[in-house]
């Protein structure tokens, strides 16, 4: 058990031509009060509606979250009533997301939008909330905190506009963020400042972070723990020290693998064959087996299990304990 | 120069204008401002910068999909610069691109085979029907694609394996020169790995000249022979891709390379970080565009824009050399 | 996720019945309470056009004239029965040569605005209409007019260039503007106008209505009999049907024959009916083969049933045309029918040629009356093989199409459906214009390009002449020589329906159409 | 979320286009039936004439005006002609009107809209500003002015409905083409060395063909309409023919007294109209899911 | 912004000019002749010829163009051919009633459609969105001078609630503006709905949501404004059409609107009055696209006039 958030058995399926497909299936884990978590996969691993299902904020799709339990201090999200929840969105878990450009107003003030959600969950009166915002746009890093307030989102460079979409969530120091894809429409050099910009925020506050990203890199710098994600199943779970020096599972690793590093030239990169499978067509047994180097008889029959080993979980037949051949198997490569 | 040049470009320029009416702000755009490089027979060219440095304007103004303002482009020693619409249609035989979005770079409402027939149709319309036919089917299988796909149309495939019909479209005309812009950016690590591998592959076997567009690093490091690093439309380093990674010498250069995150938790590193964004590329600063951001900024790089020069075998443009 | 909505959709709804009451509560506006303040000596006339202007010698619409005659006055004027009498003029002399008229003028007579009405009066009138060189209407009816007189303060003497038998109807046309007004307004005159007539101006919404107040200093005293006219335009026949049986008008006109019917069953609703001076037919372009053909032409007017034409087109209210004018028109001299003979209209085709008939074109404007009557035409005549193409054209391009060419031989018009009505009920307007060879178009409207010698030198004749016996005699001979001649399908006289609720009395359609309201009384 | 919206495009599907067409626009239950109405009208465009139980020519003057029953289930007119026959086999006449100009426009505007908007610059500008003037005429002033200038008749109609259509189909073309024309696979097709007029005809037009469809089948309801309106203030179809429009105006004057002459009339062309829109938002659905309107 | 309102407004005359002069070239194409036409059925060649004369018929063209364009730099109109009444009077008369007409079928449409659009959107293929384009639907397809007629038959001939026609009472107004506003409401209810589906798709809204914010405020405080671009343009061009009066249901109504002016000068060939009335509908087009164009700017602050 985690002392902030628990996810258990969640499953959110999606209707597409009068077909449910199950995007999120059977996703657990949970995060602790103050801890940066990452949740890392490649676009389709239904990492972003997890996050959205925590959230309940699968209005205006054609989603819809079937089973699980999101449990937050002690509470099931997902019994509460729709006003209840609007209390705790934005107040006790706020969200940004991937694309600055989009996801704000484009035709709100900047200091509208912001003391908004101030007013609303801190009932804060209009002059102290204002007050409010330029300190929180100030602790974000933003210039000219005054003037801003009464920009448009266009006026602002992309960087600058996900700043502002940090320092509305922040402004009413909730207890965790979903950081969804925050860099991955930033340039390196911003992307690095943002970064910056969230550990800091984090060892200042004590906010709980719960980072989806599909870069290893940006996992590496900031997670304390990560969760890898595979056709909507966790797949494995790790400290990232542990994640990155002793992978277990056969995707994590190849994941790992095919990423180009600097300072590290080959000739060829490692590539995984084949594609993520469609969520139409799922294979039986694990999901990945098909593209699997290591996969026996067993992967394509049934699906294993997330199973723990000492601080980390994966979900994989090459270490359930029945499994003999672990070992030789991976010594194979 | 070296009669080896595949593509030489010289002093290259493209402003654009400012959209004139409602909106406030007049003036130009220095997409590209002054750049010159030449790329020799079979290397891989790379251009690295960060959104907006010009990059791709660059990749484009070699290929006449735009026009430039200004400078020359020669391509197998011959002066392009200036020629009409009509006659850059045939440059661009031997000049293939590819582009970065492979969703969107196919046409939608084409099947494959139509796709890959339509280059032939319009340089080598004297083949016949068949032998078109059988060339599509054999840059297919070099790309990697089934010949059962033919028929299915671009929106039936994945983003890899449209990312390699997009490959097999630019080499079915047999090109000498691909520019290829940001080719595995919209693809996810496994596939940018097996489509990375494809290009190298390609390359040695067709002798293939590329021109690489990218602002990833990692991915430039594992590919070129050659990079230039671009900020706010000039070039600011040329060199070499061992020595670029090994010991860059403009600062801009360095701070890229140390903000790139790197996928190992266990190497902690000195970082640089720049100060602000990128300026407005319609109002850049004077005198070295860079030095608003450069922790090593000094009085002349205020008012001195640097040129390109030699150090230690890489070209560099900056004062403090 | 339902729930989150309901508000929405309850607060639209409450935005949506606010906005619905306070478009309800605009509330009883000045217009709205004027009214309902209609009394008892207020009445309201709906017609179908609308008054184009009120200046009186530039009235050509039979409604502006309407509205024009009872503000304004002529020397003369016609009664119910279309006859001369006089009216500012109290008697009139016309010399044996029929080249001078002399008019002794009433006495006591003011206009709205206070002048006085006398000789000088009369004299700004006239020279006002002949100083318009020609753009006034009422300049059409002086052609003739040599010089103007005045003898004493009320007397005036005309002197014509020749003679001319329907002068007299064309001073009726001519009503007294007074000189004031002439003066101050000038070219305004059309929106101010200042007359002798029973009723005074008192103000037009272009397009929409028209009122009009009893004029208090009227020289008879009997009249008038209501205090307030309003005229109301209302071209779509529905709306003014409906605006009768709602009370909204006290009187219709014109009333859609389609409706008497469901007229007549109510009990507040009378209906009248005047027998016009407008006739129908279809002019047939004689210059042009097959109606070259005088045996087609008979044909023509034989397959033609007149009583199916009455019953169905004009919805049974109208007369068989039986001469070249209406019973209603000077000098009119009754002929026999062409009556519906299917077989002798056959043969007559088969003798002139056309066993299997033609093809040809029936051209008329884009009134609804016209359309109903040429498509009746058509299938009437698709009986004795004639297929005809009807062609409705818009007012302007009809009348381009008709009176462009320059020859007869240039002409394109072969079938015309319309109808005529002399503009001041006289003889020669209903003979010269359609049927002398000089006013072939573009001089006139002579579209069936009929041309007889003898009707040519007779209209000259009975133009000369003062004496009406013998115009008369020489009218009946001119009628009869055309009539057999068929060069138009005679269809019938309009009977002018109007409608008026039962409490309204004295407010009667003159056989030209228009109205005259002189009368009125309310019970 | 924009993920899961888009994930089904790039997955491989197995199913053929026109197919899965066919099965989204299917979903759409009053597009479909609209669409089995719109076909209903057709054939009876097409056998209308001789499946009708009158003459719809042929009066018959002893019976006139007389309301509906099951001898006349629409009543008969002012000549005693069967409303009902007429309504029939006057759909030859007004589908014909709309289709054809409606095609026609679209035909003139979509060469117009794809020349402006791929061309840019003057072009464009002189293209536009032509249609802009088009487009702030009374429609109804254009209409007379090319009916008096080209004299009255069907035909006539035809060309100045079509006419009316050319700037709105220009315009939507247009609009289409600059979003087609910036998109990458344009330019991909250039960087191969196409022709202007190859991308323009092979690349461009197929992308905005959808578009054209949806908006052809809306503006045809429009045109079904100013035909008539023309006709009701007598500038259109001939009185004598069966055009709906033509025979709401000459019943107008019956308003009162026999009122099934305008409705019916009325009705027919308010529910071919109302299918058409309804067909045309199912199309714009499943064709065009971006496009606002 | 002042400015720029005061710039526009400057450029608007040049274009008229080019507006009066194709109108002017168009209607002298039509064929038809004015002095025929008012000169009466009884009247012959020397009298037209006379009254061609009068009027300058009989001059070129281009002579007639300047001598027209020098009464309108004089601030005259000139006179109507038909009845000499000045131009300005009789467009002065006529224009009230429309302008008043236009704006209430403009209001009710506006309130309406934009209510039944974000009902559709809000409860996308759900009842109140079927009911709502339904409407809608209908709306559309009309014919305007049908609903005119039948609604005279059953409100004012069956039921006597309301007046046939006239402009004298507000009652006058309400069923021709019914008759003109349906088609328009229904157009504003779809571009609502469609733009407003679109909007909240858009990543801001789930920002909005994602901060706790209620669906009323997502979408009249968020959505609605940014999706009301489209509306306004439509909007704005139909009250440019309602402003030059609508011919037909002016028509039905017996509304005394500009577009019957319009039907009847250009019957009788009244060059003066049509122009003039062309003229003015021009400018007032470009007048409401001006407004349009700077509600844009209030809607979408990426616009700026400070050209």
């Amino acid at each position: 058990m985690y002392d902030l958030l628990n996810v258990k058995g969640l499953k959110t399926a999606f209707k597409n031509n009068n077909q449910r497909v199950s995007v999120v299936n059977g996703v657990d884990f949970g995060i602790n009060k103050g801890e940066i978590v990452g949740i890392v996969g490649e676009s389709g691993c239904g990492k972003s509606v997890t996050s959205l299902s925590i959230m309940r904020l699968l209005h205006d799709t054609t989603g819809d979250i079937q089973d699980g339990k999101v449990t937050f201090k002690g509470e099931n999200l997902l019994d509460l009533s729709e006003r209840s929840m609007r209390k705790i969105r934005g107040k006790e878990i706020a969200m940004i997301f991937q694309e600055p450009m989009t996801s704000l107003n484009p035709v709100m003030k900047i200091g509208k939008q912001l003391m908004q959600g101030i007013i609303l969950h801190l009932k804060y009166s209009k002059e102290k909330a204002k007050k409010h915002a330029i300190d929180t746009l100030k602790s974000v890093g933003i210039p000219r905190a005054e003037d801003i307030m009464n920009e448009y989102p266009h006026q602002l460079s992309g960087g600058m506009r996900q700043r502002v979409m940090i320092a509305i969530a922040m402004s009413c120091e909730p207890e965790l963020l979903i950081a969804d894809e925050p860099t991955t429409a930033l340039d390196v050099t911003i992307q690095a400042q943002i970064l910056e910009l969230m550990k800091r925020l984090q060892s200042d506050r004590g906010t709980a972070i719960l980072m989806i990203t599909h870069d290893l890199g940006v996992v590496a710098e900031v997670c304390d723990r990560v969760i890898v994600m595979y056709a909507g199943r966790v797949v494995e779970e790790a400290s990232v020290d542990e994640l990155f020096e002793s992978p277990r599972h056969p995707y994590t690793k190849d994941l790992i693998e095919s990423v180009p590093k600097i300072g590290e030239r080959k000739s060829r990169l490692y590539s995984i064959p084949g594609h993520v499978p469609n969520p139409n067509q799922m294979p039986n047994g694990c999901k990945f087996a098909p593209r699997c180097q290591h996969a026996m008889e067993i992967c394509f029959n049934k699906e294993p299990e997330l199973t723990s080993e000492e601080k980390r979980k994966h979900r994989c037949w090459l270490y359930q304990q029945n499994n003999v051949g672990r070992e030789q198997n991976l010594g194979s490569k | 120069m070296a009669a080896n040049n595949l593509l030489e470009v010289k002093n290259i320029k493209k402003y654009f204008p400012l959209s004139k009416g409602w909106f406030s702000a007049k003036g130009h755009v220095k997409a590209v401002d002054q750049v010159s490089f030449s790329i020799q027979r079979g290397e891989t060219f790379s251009l690295v910068g960060e959104s907006g440095c010009g990059k791709s304007t660059l990749g484009r103004l070699i290929n006449g999909l735009i026009k430039s303002d200004d400078g020359e482009i020669i391509f197998k020693g011959k002066n392009l610069t200036g020629a009409n619409e009509k006659a850059w249609r045939s440059y661009r035989k031997p000049m293939q691109m590819i582009f970065q979005d492979p969703y969107a770079s196919l046409s939608p409402r084409m099947k494959i085979k139509d796709i890959l027939d339509e280059p032939l149709k319009i340089h080598h319309p004297e083949l016949s029907k068949e032998t078109r036919k059988t060339m599509v089917q054999e840059i297919l299988d070099v790309c990697g694609i089934d010949a059962y796909h033919l028929d299915k149309y671009a929106h039936e495939f994945s983003g890899g394996q449209r990312q390699r019909i997009g490959i097999a479209r630019a080499l079915i005309l047999k090109p000498e020169l691909i520019i290829a812009d940001e080719p595995v950016s919209a693809l996810d690590v496994s596939i940018q790995a097996q489509v990375l591998n494809l290009l190298k592959e390609l390359q040695e076997n067709y002798q293939l000249t590329y021109l690489f567009i990218s602002h990833d690093l990692s991915v430039v490091e594992h590919i070129s022979d050659k990079i230039a690093v671009m900020y706010l439309g000039n070039i600011v380093e040329i060199s070499p891709a061992e020595d670029i990674f090994s010991r860059p010498k403009h600062p801009y250069t360095q701070a890229l390379l140390s903000a790139v995150p790197i996928p190992n938790p266990k190497v902690k590193r000195e970082r640089i970080m720049l100060k602000g964004e990128i300026p407005n590329a319609a109002n850049p600063p004077k005198g070295c565009k860079f030095h608003s951001r450069c922790p090593h900024a000094m009085d002349i790089c205020k008012t001195v824009e640097p040129q390109l020069k030699k150090v230690e075998g890489q070209m560099v443009a900056c004062h403090l050399y | 996720m339902t729930m989150n909505y309901k508000k929405i959709t309850w607060l639209c709804l409450i935005v949506a019945m606010i906005m619905a009451m306070t478009a309800c509560a605009k509330g009883p506006s000045d217009s709205e309470s004027a009214s309902s303040a209609k009394n008892d000596k207020d009445i309201t006339i709906a017609v179908n056009q609308n008054f184009t202007t009120l200046d009186p010698q530039n009235v050509s619409d039979t409604l502006s004239i309407s509205a024009t005659h009872a503000m304004y006055e002529g020397l003369v004027g016609f009664d119910k029965n279309m006859t001369i009498k006089p009216v500012l003029a109290t008697d009139y002399k016309v010399s044996k040569d029929g080249l001078v008229y002399t008019f002794n003028l009433r006495k006591n007579v003011k206009f709205h605005d206070g002048a006085t009405f006398d000789a000088n009066a009369v004299k700004a009138n006239f020279d006002r209409i002949q100083g318009s060189k020609g753009s006034l209407t009422a300049s059409h009816y002086l052609k003739n007019l040599k010089d103007i007189k005045v003898i004493d303060d009320n007397t005036v003497q005309f002197t014509l260039t020749k003679p001319f038998s329907a002068m007299l109807n064309k001073f009726a046309m001519i009503p007294m503007i007074s000189p004031k007004a002439i003066k101050k307004y000038g070219k305004n005159i059309g929106l101010h106008p200042v007359g002798t007539g029973p009723f005074e101006f008192v103000k037009w919404n272009q397009g929409e209505s028209l009122i009009l107040k009893k004029n208090p200093d009227y020289w008879d005293s009997n009249y008038p009999k209501v205090n307030k006219v309003t005229f109301k335009s209302v071209p779509e026949n529905g709306s003014r049907v409906a605006m009768l049986k709602t009370g909204e008008a006290d009187f219709v006109y014109p009333l859609p024959e389609q409706n008497v019917k469901s007229l007549k069953s109510s009990s507040d609703i009378s209906i009248d009916q005047t027998e016009s001076t407008i006739v129908r037919y279809v002019s047939i372009n004689t210059n042009k083969k097959p109606f070259n053909n005088k045996k087609v032409r008979l044909a023509m007017n034989y397959a033609l049933n007149k009583d199916t034409y009455i019953k169905v087109v004009k919805n049974g209210f109208g007369s068989k045309l039986d001469s070249t004018m209406s019973p209603k028109t000077q000098f009119y001299s009754k002929q026999g029918v062409y009556e519906y003979n299917l077989d002798k209209a056959k043969k007559l085709m088969k003798e002139a040629g056309y066993p299997n008939g033609f093809s040809a074109e029936i051209w008329g404007d884009t009134a609804s009356d016209t359309m109903k009557g040429m498509q009746f035409v058509q299938q009437q005549l698709a009986k004795i093989g004639i297929k005809l193409k009807v062609k409705a054209m818009e007012q302007g391009t009809l009348s381009n199409e008709i009176y462009s060419p320059k020859t007869p031989d240039q002409a394109k018009v072969q079938l015309w459906y319309v109808s005529w009505s002399p503009s001041s009920g006289d003889a020669d307007g209903a003979t010269r214009s359609l049927f002398s060879s000089e006013s072939f178009p573009p001089n006139g409207a002579n579209t069936a390009y009929y041309k007889n010698n003898e009707v040519d030198s007779l209209i000259k004749k009975a133009n000369k002449s003062t004496d009406p016996d013998e115009q008369a005699k020489i009218y009946k001979q001119i009628q009869k020589d055309i009539y057999s001649d068929a060069p138009w399908i005679f269809l019938g006289v309009d009977t002018i329906l109007s409608g008026h609720r039962n409490n309204l009395k004295g407010v009667y359609v003159l056989p030209d159409g228009s109205i005259n309201i002189k009368n009125a009384q309310l019970k | 979320m924009a993920e899961i919206v888009t994930k089904t495009d790039y997955m491989p599907k197995s199913r053929g286009k026109l197919r899965s067409f066919c099965a989204a626009f299917i979903h759409k239950k009053t597009a479909v039936a609209s669409f089995f109405f719109f076909c209903l009208l057709i054939i009876l465009a097409l056998i209308g004439p001789s499946i009708v139980p009158y003459n719809p020519q042929t009066p018959d003057y002893n019976h006139v005006l007389q309301g509906p029953s099951w001898l006349h289930l629409a009543g008969t007119d002012e000549y005693g002609r069967d409303v009902f026959s007429r309504l029939i086999v006057g759909t030859r006449l007004s589908l014909g009107v709309g289709i054809s100009s409606v095609l026609l426009g679209a035909v003139a505007g979509t060469i117009l809209g794809l020349i402006s908007g791929y061309f840019g610059k003057w072009v464009d500008k002189t293209i536009m500003r032509i249609c802009d003037v088009f487009f702030a005429f009374p429609d109804i002033l254009l209409a007379i002015g090319i009916i008096a200038i080209l004299g009255p008749g069907l035909q006539n109609v035809v060309i100045a409905v079509a006419i009316f259509n050319i700037p709105s189909f220009a315009r939507v073309v247009r609009g289409k083409t600059l979003e087609v024309k910036e998109m990458l696979f344009i330019e991909a097709t250039r960087s191969i060395g196409a022709t202007k007029s190859r991308i323009i005809f092979k690349h461009v037009f197929p992308e905005t063909f959808s578009t054209i469809i949806v908006y052809l089948t809306m503006n045809l309801g429009t045109a079904i309409l100013a035909a008539a309106s023309l006709s009701f203030l007598g500038l259109g179809a001939s009185p004598s023919s069966s055009d709906w429009g033509a025979m709401l105006s000459m019943s107008r004057d019956y308003m009162g007294t026999a009122f099934h002459l305008v409705f019916f009339p009325g009705l027919i062309i308010f529910l071919t109209v109302l299918s058409l829109n309804i067909m045309g938002d199912g199309l714009r659905d499943v064709l065009d899911p971006k496009s606002k309107d | 912004m002042g400015k720029y309102v005061i710039k526009r407004i400057i450029g608007i005359i040049p274009l008229l000019v080019v507006v009066s002069f194709i109108v002017f070239l168009f209607i002298h194409l039509i064929p038809g002749d004015p002095a025929r036409l008012i000169a009466g059925k009884e009247a012959t060649v020397k009298e037209i010829q006379a009254i061609r004369h009068e009027l300058h018929l009989d001059e070129p063209i281009f002579q007639q163009y300047l001598i027209y364009m020098d009464g309108l730099l004089h601030g005259d109109f000139g006179e109507s051919i038909k009845s000499h009444i000045p131009v300005m009077h009789l467009i002065g008369e006529r224009m009230l009633p429309s302008i008043e007409l236009s704006l209430l079928s403009m209001g009710w449409a506006l309130v309406f459609g934009i209510l039944i659009g974000v009902l559709s959107a809000v409860f996308k293929n759900r009842w109140p969105d079927y009911g709502g384009m339904v409407t809608a639907v209908s709306g559309i397809s009309l014919p305007n001078f049908w609903l005119g007629l039948v609604m005279i038959q059953l409100f004012s001939v069956q039921l006597g609630w309301l007046p046939t026609g006239g402009a004298d009472s507000w009652k006058g107004y309400i069923m021709p503006s019914i008759a003109l506003g349906a088609g328009i409401m229904a157009m504003i209810a779809r571009f609502t709905r469609s733009s407003l589906v679109q909007t909240l798709k858009e990543d801001f809204i789930r920002t909005g949501r994602s901060r706790g914010l209620s669906s009323m405020t997502i979408v009249f405080g968020h959505a609605l404004k940014s999706s009301l671009i489209p509306v306004v343009t439509v909007a704005g061009l139909q009250f440019g059409f309602l402003l030059g009066g609508s011919v037909v249901v002016e028509t039905v109504f017996s509304f005394p609107g500009m577009g019957r002016l319009l039907i009847d000068s250009i019957q009788l060939r009244d060059y003066p009055v049509v122009q003039a009335e062309l003229l003015l509908f021009s400018f007032e087009f470009i007048l409401v696209n001006l407004v349009v164009d700077l509600l844009y700017g209030f809607l979408n602050p990426k616009i700026s006039y400070e050209t």
